[in-house]
């Protein structure tokens, strides 16, 4: 089979919106071909909303490039084609080319912050493409801005319109960067991780927006996205690319209820189902790393972490069959009866795509529903752990506010908690809730202004500098960036030797029996030790960071975000490491993440901060279940989950969380409350109401009163604008 | 115009390469083929290989680039100069008053200047204060700026805005009277110009430095180093110093560019080198006033200055242009 | 009165000397003019010795056939800018001197030949022993504030000069010569001045080349720039300093030229003040610069290559001074060490290379008859290295030695020293050269000041008339500027007598013998005289003195030609 | 932005202050003296002692910096201890000679050198770009003293187009001041071109690569639109900071082009009195050209601001 008997367009259909055809991407470095994408076979119909996923590496941005025919200097198409609306993207001259992006097709990017020109008022931003398209003078150009910025329900458009991006917020210009992209109807918008570094709760907003638009515009959309209850949530289709090859195809709801191929299986597996808690049951990983560009592969491309793998699948590899069906085993067979193909790929291999619904590019589709887990690493209850005795951490109404022109930002407001031995206390909130300055007044990176820190009973100096030897080496922190959190100068050992010697005050004789240790604890290779940060891949590289923080035998252990910048299989595989690490050296955790699945899976307690405030503090379960802060409320039904039994209602947050300089009076939570009670909220601070046995939050709303709204039993009330 | 050549496309990027995802050796354990141990060793020997083939990549790419090239013989040309000319030439201080300001001819292939002195000789030996003064000056600004921006960046706070007012205070003197000062103070030698350049420099480049170094300072590993109970001094010269080598490297290139400008100019000023010294800029001073009648006194060494200026920075160019594809 | 019998005498004493063969008749121009003898009247001395008389006309005018005199215009000269303020009783540099000089003059002026012409002093006499001389002045001259030039303004001027707390630059020529209180209004008319010790050449230190001699009125306060007072035939209209000075006639200036016309020629002289030595050279090749009063060596082939361009060149005794300072190792006590170094220079290489083998050759004395006509003539000293070597032998340093030698970096010292250095070296004598900057180089008290305490220095001079004037001011143990600190009894006595003595035929003979004991000696050594080169337009004429520090405008012209 | 502009000006004050206590205490412990430079080096210990203490030389340092700075903070610049002349109308008078030059020199360098920055940043890698590059860096690394003789040589005194003096002579049209200047212009602009050049270059280099430039692009803008609208203003910042670096260096670094082009401005007057002791003199022209210096760089970080809208805002 090949794609060269295929035909090339049904004649009769209309052109499907995006049809790439055994596309072939090569990336030129240092005088070697990369090869990118190997034969990507694909097809969006008009209107359908599809969704590429796969863990970052695998080419889906690439694609997404190729598409609209904007590779980096050194790519190249070295086969196939890419077909938008019918027209292929090669022929078109440059000045078609112009024409042709944003009319025909559009893109709305990552980081929005960036993506929008910084000097530039954001009225001439959108404004510039009727001008160009449409051909309007500046003052007609100007109007149907506006109403874009409309359309994309951004508040007060004549105001944003005069604004540059840095006045606006993630959301906000998000916003305004969907509503360039709409601005002239394209016929297919490509989303490229569109909400990745937005809040969840402002994750929540943009997604509300994109389905209500799709409800308007009959764009087509191709969503490039890792996280799958993005793509559940919005795609009707969804392809899943590793290692530059399609691996699997189908509608989403088959997919991610009776995924077929053991890649996609693995990263439903990594990711903690909602309300998953350690104690229940472990994460599962996907062994193995994805293969480096340029590596040779033999065989299907998945086949070195496949736990299933039986030696054909190294023989040959396997086309993308149909399912159901059985032509997955008669490939296998064929494969078999075949002589070893020592070449790893062949280019022209075909994908018969278009003909099923459902393909996936194994051998044994049949049996991925019946893959082995892998080991699950099981974590103790904090009983277990003996967590009970006494706290180990005492946080007494610390603040902490910094400078900021002339305004004064504070970051932690009148703070108090407290943490046991052993146990996980998870701190959620937004970005700005100051989660981080929290965590860096208790590790002493920054000095609290006022408060207390108590560990073991002890008053703690405000800062590191000023902190004895051992409280240092009881009290370490994780950091969340794997790029920056280990010297790139130092070699991983030198930087596990260094810590040892600091921190355990371990003899010369024995500093290296210590660090092969830690290295084994963490689970990295000796070989790995050798080598710089810069040749370790992100999930090493926190492993070595991990390991950097047990070095002194520590007690608490604060995690900033320690897996959030992770692939999930890799997060997963973090997340067990902390697990097993707990379990095995009775450490306690301070958890800080955005993540509120993540949060749910590994803590035992559960801190929600709002505005520089602890607004909620209970017990995992607590927290996640009614009677909880309404805020917290508004954070959980923002999650994109990727069950397909639950529909999911959504509290839409208002308008944009308040500056810290001025904070609201009242309950600060007042001004974007949907179960605000009235001008109590505004004026007076709620009290501490206690839901349960070490449950607290902070509200007006007495927890039986709370837990009646919150579970449904009245409606929820109608927003007030 | 095609494609091919706008200026509109993106830049080599390869974030798409650099992801990894994690190895759990323990669940590679549990594979179940057989060939599996075999390539992880075949893949660790096939990493070493990959190194060692990007080095002789970046020196293949290197030797192929014409600008580097270019650079590279320039420049080894002079040290090679600077080291042997005195076993090729005649003597650079060889006297012969009766055959001064002779047009270039056989004997004298750059003709000889006022004192009858070969003018190749001399512009051969001339690049031997340039290549001890430029780099040895250029180094010792990035020691004296690189203390300071470091500490300065370091510190922050008030040390910083002080170090940082005592920095503009510098930078607002006038380059030109601090050096005719410092350099009627000290006297002249060549190891006095080392110093005085190097000083002129350090202002700049502290302020170069101490920008990488806030850049720096807020990484998270210096926060794991504090962490550890590292002292300041430590973390500064050991955690963020090995990390801003490429600013100081860059700018380490562009002040030797300068450093071997502002030698020639102190010694045109007269503040520089002294006589008989054959330096570049001591001769076109010295030499300027012949330039009508004798232009082969002026022209070769300014020729073999501007020659030694462009090579450095081809060099720098090249290696830039090749490292960043 | 008793000088003028003395005069008579010495006229009759000089034609004698002549007719003995003792003196040339160039040599009897010379000293008769230092004894007062107008040109006229030198010339009827020499027509009383049997030759013929010579005309004073400047060499330039007569060597070009200059055309007759075309009055008015505006000539542009070019000229280092003076580094102070222009007060005539402390300039020093050539920049103020010859600014100061348009409009101020002296008793006595220099011819294009360094001879003594009278100006403001119409003669001049000693007594017997040349230790009381008395000045006629010119009658009639008016300073520029109206006031008449009258012998008292000579006594205040002479006195401020000597005055210590002056800052007056002549101080130290004068010193030990001239006392405050030894000058003296005899008559209106009629200075006396009666010295500390007799003196000879007296004339010379209150002539054109002792530059700060100009009359000034006695009410002169020390602010010439904003009262700019004096005699001379150009009024200051404007002086920006550093950048320009604009000097325009006077129109009843004393002088008329020999028809009767009154001076000066020219209407106005714009000074354009210029300090670089390229610059001032493209300028003058631009043709927007008519004169450059003082042209140096280096770079002036250029000049001299343009045709557009006409360079002077004058008899000058300007010299580099190279001191052994006989304080400091290693050149105390050691004439052998001294003397190879003398032999080691090849003073033809360093005039080819330094003044294109235009100056006058020097050997090490100041008595040298091409640039001082009736100096007795020194032996020549040749480079001879296998004598250099023999005198280092001599002075136990058969393996060479090394020295050190101190300069400024100025004019053409660095490549003098340079040229010394090339020539020691073949003789096993390693020289180290330390340049400093000019201020470097004079800084400081007379105890630490480099110019007068390193062991081995250049210094530059400009031209002086006499040898004695010369070795006055360097050669004795008295002597304020002496670099080599050279204390050679003999000497001195020879010197003083030779000073004192007005005897033609003993001080040619005490002349022979002070010239023999300084290049024996080798206190230091004197390579070269420089001589001194004018630049100018090729229509420009009659520019008069001795293309030194000093020059006279009063009588140039320019042709439209 | 007033609020920066106002702090930036008072932190000028102090910087002054210590610049002129420098210059004092660097100029005091020179070689030499100021009587010593007045009566030049054949004067008598004795005269240079007693001018000095005429003229308040022999005081303690302190002493005489505190008088100095009295009167000069009170206007009272005082007069040239060597030339006699007072310092205010002198050194004004410079610095505005140089401000016409530098600001003249300014005028071709900017355009130009940004125009081929640009230009080179929009094709880089290309023939062009190595080209610009390289010729635009041979011609800064050639001094001053060099290509200023050189073209002294071609242009004035061999083909006579230009004048060989950098000021017109008086009574000229203000005009002319300009075709006097060109030639004097030519070197300054070589020195600075490669630089801002090669600084306009890696802006627009920088610019390129930044993710709006794509988002521009892709919105399907014109290459011009795309050039003008969105590179060029965000890479110019780094040029503009340059500029304003430099134009300190321009008034005050001229020396060489002031001499050989005869021109009274303040880097020869400042040269002058540094080696002459005159330190009333020195004290007036290098404070101005540190005001100059600080006043150009918050000139461009003005300009910056205007560019960067988060900058004008911020402040």
């Amino acid at each position: 089979m090949s794609a060269m008997e295929q035909p090339a367009s049904s004649p009769d259909a209309a052109p499907a919106a995006l049809d790439v055809r055994d596309l072939e991407v090569t990336f030129h470095r240092r005088g070697r071909d990369l090869p990118v994408l190997k034969g990507v076979t694909l097809r969006l119909e008009r209107g359908e909303a599809y969704g590429l996923v796969g863990e970052s590496g695998c080419g889906k941005t690439t694609l997404a490039m190729a598409a609209l025919r904007y590779l980096a200097a050194n790519g190249t198409v070295d086969a196939g084609k890419v077909l938008v609306d019918g027209q292929d993207v090669s022929t078109l001259s440059e000045a078609a080319v112009r024409r042709w992006r944003g009319k025909q097709i559009a893109m709305v990017y990552q980081d929005p912050a960036t993506a929008l020109s910084p000097a530039m008022r954001i009225g001439d931003q959108v404004a510039e493409v009727f001008r160009y398209h449409e051909g309007l003078d500046k003052k007609e150009a100007l109007e149907r801005a506006r109403e874009s910025l409309r359309r994309v329900a951004l508040p007060d458009p004549d105001a944003t319109l005069r604004r540059y991006p840095f006045e606006l917020s993630g959301g906000q210009q998000q916003r305004v960067v969907i509503a360039m992209a709409l601005a002239v109807n394209p016929s297919l918008l490509v989303l490229d991780e569109p909400t990745t570094g937005l809040d969840a709760t402002v994750e929540a907003e943009i997604l509300d927006l994109i389905e209500e638009l799709r409800g308007r515009i009959n764009a087509s959309i191709l969503l490039i996205t890792h996280n799958l209850g993005l793509v559940r949530r919005l795609c009707e289709r969804v392809g899943v690319l590793y290692a530059g090859r399609l691996v699997e195809e189908g509608p989403a709801r088959d997919i991610f209820t009776d995924p077929r191929h053991p890649y996609t299986m693995g990263l439903m597996r990594c990711v903690p189902r909602f309300g998953m808690n350690k104690t229940d049951a472990a994460l599962q990983t996907i062994p193995g790393t994805l293969p480096a560009l340029g590596e040779p592969l033999e065989g299907c491309v998945y086949s070195a972490r496949c736990p299933m793998a039986k030696p054909v699948c190294t023989r040959r590899e396997p086309d993308l069959y149909a399912w159901p069906g059985d032509a997955g085993a008669q490939g296998a067979a064929q494969a078999e009866s075949m002589p070893p193909d020592p070449a790893a790929y062949s280019p022209h291999h075909a994908n018969p795509v278009g003909e099923a619904a459902r393909h996936a590019r194994c051998y044994f589709s049949a049996a991925v529903s019946t893959m082995p887990a892998t080991t699950p690493v099981l974590a103790t209850s904090l009983e277990e752990r003996g967590g009970a005795e006494g706290a180990v951490l005492e946080i007494g109404a610390v603040s902490r506010s910094f400078k900021d022109g002339r305004r004064r930002l504070t970051a932690v407001h009148d703070l108090s908690l407290s943490l046991k031995r052993g146990e996980t206390f998870g701190l959620v909130g937004e970005s700005g809730s100051g989660k981080s300055t929290l965590a860096k007044c208790v590790t002493g990176l920054i000095a609290a202004d006022s408060g207390s820190v108590t560990f073991e009973g002890k008053l703690l100096r405000p800062t590191a500098g000023r902190r004895s030897q051992d409280a240092l080496r009881a009290i370490q922190m994780v950091f969340q960036n794997p790029d920056s959190t280990l010297n790139p100068a130092w070699s991983t050992r030198a930087i596990l030797t260094r810590s040892v010697r600091k921190l355990a005050g371990t003899r010369e004789g024995s500093v290296r029996a210590k660090v092969d240790k830690l290295s084994a604890d963490v689970r990295v290779e000796p070989r790995f030790l050798l080598q710089r940060p810069g040749d370790l891949s992100g999930g090493q590289k926190q492993r070595i960071a991990i390991a950097r923080a047990f070095a002194g035998d520590p007690t608490l252990v604060v995690c900033d975000e320690p897996a959030s910048a992770l692939d999930v299989s890799v997060q997963a595989s973090i997340l067990n490491l902390l697990v097993e690490l707990q379990t095995k050296e009775q450490v306690s955790y301070v958890f800080i993440s955005h993540d509120l699945a993540v949060v749910r899976y590994i803590s035992d307690r559960i801190g929600v901060m709002y505005l520089a405030e602890l607004i909620e503090v209970g017990s995992a379960e607590q927290v996640f279940n009614p009677p909880h802060h309404p805020y917290t409320e508004a954070l959980l039904s923002s999650i994109p989950k990727l069950d397909f039994d639950s529909e999911q209602q959504r509290i839409a947050l208002r308008g944009m969380m308040p500056s810290l300089s001025e904070p609201p009076s009242g309950c600060r939570f007042h001004t974007r409350c949907h179960r605000i009670l009235g001008e109590i909220c505004e004026t007076q601070e709620p009290p501490a109401q206690v839901a349960a046995d070490g449950h607290t939050y902070n509200c007006h709303i007495p927890p039986d009163e709370l837990l009646a709204l919150q579970t449904g039993e009245e409606p929820v009330a109608p927003i007030a604008e | 115009m095609g494609e091919e050549r706008s200026p509109l496309r993106p830049g080599p990027d390869l974030a798409e390469e650099a992801s990894w995802v994690d190895a759990d050796p323990e669940m590679l354990e549990l594979q179940a083929d057989a060939g599996r141990k075999s390539e992880e060793l075949h893949a660790d020997a096939a990493a070493a290989l990959e190194q060692k083939r990007q080095r002789r990549y970046l020196v293949r790419a290197l030797l192929r680039s014409p600008t580097f090239m270019t650079g590279l013989i320039i420049v080894l040309f002079w040290v090679f100069m600077a080291l042997f000319s005195t076993f090729i030439t005649q003597s650079p201080t060889d006297v012969d008053a009766m055959a001064s300001l002779q047009a270039p001819s056989a004997a004298h292939w750059f003709g000889t200047d006022d004192l009858g002195r070969d003018v190749l000789a001399r512009t051969m030996a001339g690049a031997r204060t340039v290549l001890v003064i430029a780099p040895l000056a250029t180094m010792l600004a990035l020691l004296w700026g690189g203390i300071i921006g470091l500490v300065s960046g370091f510190y922050r706070g008030l040390t910083d805005e002080i170090i940082m007012r005592l920095v503009d205070v510098l930078l607002a003197l006038p380059i030109i009277i601090t050096s005719i000062l410092i350099l009627s103070l000290l006297g002249k030698s060549v190891a006095i110009v080392i110093v005085v350049i190097g000083a002129l420099f350090t202002p700049v480049v502290s302020r170069t430095i101490r920008s990488a170094v806030i850049g720096e300072r807020e990484r998270e590993y210096v926060m794991a180093a504090r962490l550890r109970g590292e002292r300041s001094a430590f973390v500064m010269a050991r955690e963020i110093l090995p990390n801003i080598t490429q600013p100081i490297i860059v700018e380490g290139t562009i002040r030797l560019g300068y450093a071997v400008f502002t030698a020639a100019t102190l010694s045109f000023l007269g503040f520089g080198l002294v006589p008989p010294s054959p330096d570049w800029g001591l001769t076109i001073a010295t030499e300027r006033i012949f330039l009508q009648i004798a232009p082969w006194t002026v022209l070769f060494p300014a020729a073999a200055l501007a020659s030694l200026v462009v090579g450095v920075n081809l060099i720098t160019d090249g290696l830039s242009r090749v490292f960043s594809k | 009165m008793a000088s003028d019998q003395y005069r008579r005498d010495y006229a009759h004493h000089l034609i004698e000397q002549v007719n003995k063969g003792h003196m040339t008749r160039r040599q009897l121009l010379v000293r008769a003019s230092v004894f007062g003898f107008s040109a006229s009247a030198a010339g009827s001395l020499l027509a009383a010795c049997g030759g013929s008389s010579s005309s004073s006309t400047s060499p330039a005018a007569s060597a070009s056939g200059a055309p007759a005199p075309v009055m008015g215009g505006t000539l542009k000269a070019i000229l280092p800018p003076s580094i102070t303020d222009l007060d005539p009783v402390t300039i020093y540099d050539q920049g103020g001197i010859v600014l100061i000089s348009q409009f101020c003059e002296y008793l006595i002026d220099l011819d294009n030949k360094n001879g003594l012409k009278p100006k403001l002093a119409l003669s001049w006499s000693p007594n017997t022993d040349a230790s009381v001389w008395t000045f006629k002045l010119r009658e009639g001259v008016m300073f520029s504030d109206g006031s008449p030039f009258e012998a008292e303004d000579v006594v205040a001027t002479l006195e401020r000069l000597v005055d210590p707390k002056s800052g007056s630059a002549a101080l130290a020529a004068l010193a030990g010569i001239l006392s405050p209180g030894g000058t003296k209004a005899v008559d209106a008319a009629t200075v006396e001045f009666t010295l500390d010790k007799p003196f000879a050449d007296f004339p010379y230190l209150v002539c054109a080349s002792s530059y700060n001699t100009v009359m000034l009125p006695r009410t002169y306060k020390g602010d010439w720039v904003k009262n700019p007072v004096g005699t001379g035939p150009w009024t200051l209209k404007e002086y920006v300093a550093k950048q320009k000075c604009t000097a325009v006639k006077k129109p009843d200036y004393w002088g008329k030229d020999d028809a009767g016309n009154q001076l000066p020629y020219l209407d106005q002289v714009d000074w354009i003040l210029v300090q670089d030595e390229s610059a001032a050279n493209l300028q003058l090749q631009s043709g927007a610069i008519d004169l450059q009063q003082q042209t140096v060596f280096q770079g002036s082939q250029a000049l001299f290559a343009d045709p557009n361009l006409r360079v002077d060149i004058y008899p000058g005794s300007g010299i580099r001074e190279v001191a052994f300072n006989m304080q400091k190792a290693p050149w105390k006590d050691n004439k052998p060490l001294r003397q190879a170094v003398a032999y080691c220079l090849d003073r033809d290489a360093i005039n080819k290379a330094l003044y294109d083998g235009r100056s006058n050759l020097g050997y090490d004395t100041f008595w040298e008859p091409t640039v001082f006509p009736g100096s007795p003539t020194p032996s020549p000293r040749a480079q001879d290295y296998d004598k250099a070597k023999q005198l280092l032998t001599d002075a136990g340093l058969a393996n060479g030695t090394d020295i050190t030698l101190t300069f400024s970096k100025y004019l053409e010292n660095p490549q003098f020293a340079q040229l010394i250095q090339a020539q020691c070296e073949p003789a096993g004598i390693k020289v180290k050269l330390e340049q400093l900057s000019y201020d470097a180089y004079y800084a400081g008290e007379s105890n630490v000041t480099p110019w007068l305490n390193a062991a081995m220095t250049i210094t530059e001079w400009g031209s002086r008339p006499t040898p004695g004037v010369f070795a006055q001011a360097m050669l004795l143990p008295t002597s304020t500027w002496s670099s080599s600190h050279w204390d050679n009894k003999d000497f001195t006595d020879t010197f003083n007598q030779y000073m004192a003595t007005s005897d033609e035929a003993s001080r040619t003979d005490l002349a022979t013998k002070a010239s023999g004991i300084q290049q024996d000696d080798t206190p230091i050594l004197l390579a070269f005289y420089i001589t001194q080169l004018r630049t100018q337009k090729k229509n420009v004429f009659g520019v008069q003195g001795p293309g030194s520090f000093y020059c006279d405008l009063s009588m140039a012209y320019m042709t439209t030609a | 932005m007033l609020r920066l502009i106002g702090r930036r000006l008072l932190l000028m004050v102090p910087t002054l202050i210590l610049v002129s206590i420098l210059i004092f205490a660097l100029a005091e412990v020179l070689p030499g003296d100021v009587g010593r430079s007045i009566l030049g080096p054949y004067a008598t210990d004795q005269q240079v002692k007693i001018l000095n203490k005429e003229l308040g030389a022999d005081r303690p340092l302190y002493e005489r910096y505190a008088s100095w700075a009295g009167g000069f903070v009170t206007g009272d610049w005082g007069d040239s201890l060597l030339l006699k002349v007072p310092v205010f109308p002198t050194v004004m008078k410079a610095l505005g000679n140089s401000l016409v030059l530098a600001g003249f020199a300014l005028l071709i360098i900017v355009p130009v050198s940004v125009l081929l920055g640009v230009y080179a940043g929009l094709r880089k890698d290309s023939f062009l770009d190595r080209g610009i590059t390289i010729s635009t860096l041979s011609m800064t690394v050639i001094p001053e003293f060099v290509s200023g003789v050189i073209l002294l040589y071609i242009f004035a005194v061999w083909l006579k187009w230009l004048p060989v003096t950098a000021m017109p002579p008086e009574g000229a049209p203000f005009v002319d001041r300009f075709y006097y200047l060109i030639l004097p212009a030519i070197p300054l602009m070589f020195l600075e071109l490669g630089y801002i050049a090669r600084m306009a270059r890696v802006g627009t280099v920088q610019v390129l690569a930044m993710p709006y430039i794509r988002t521009a692009v892709l919105k399907g803008l014109p290459r011009r639109r795309v050039i003008f609208g969105h590179v060029l203003r965000n890479a110019m910042v780094p040029t503009v900071t340059v500029i304003g670096s430099q134009v300190g260096w321009l008034i005050g670094g001229l020396v060489v082009i002031e001499t050989l082009f005869v021109y009274p401005g303040i880097g020869k007057l400042m040269v002058d009195a540094a080696q002459t002791h005159d330190v009333v003199m020195l004290e007036a022209s290098v404070l101005m050209v540190a005001v100059i210096y600080m006043v150009s760089n918050l000139l461009a970080d003005i300009v910056v601001a205007l560019l960067n809208p988060r900058i004008r805002m911020g402040g």
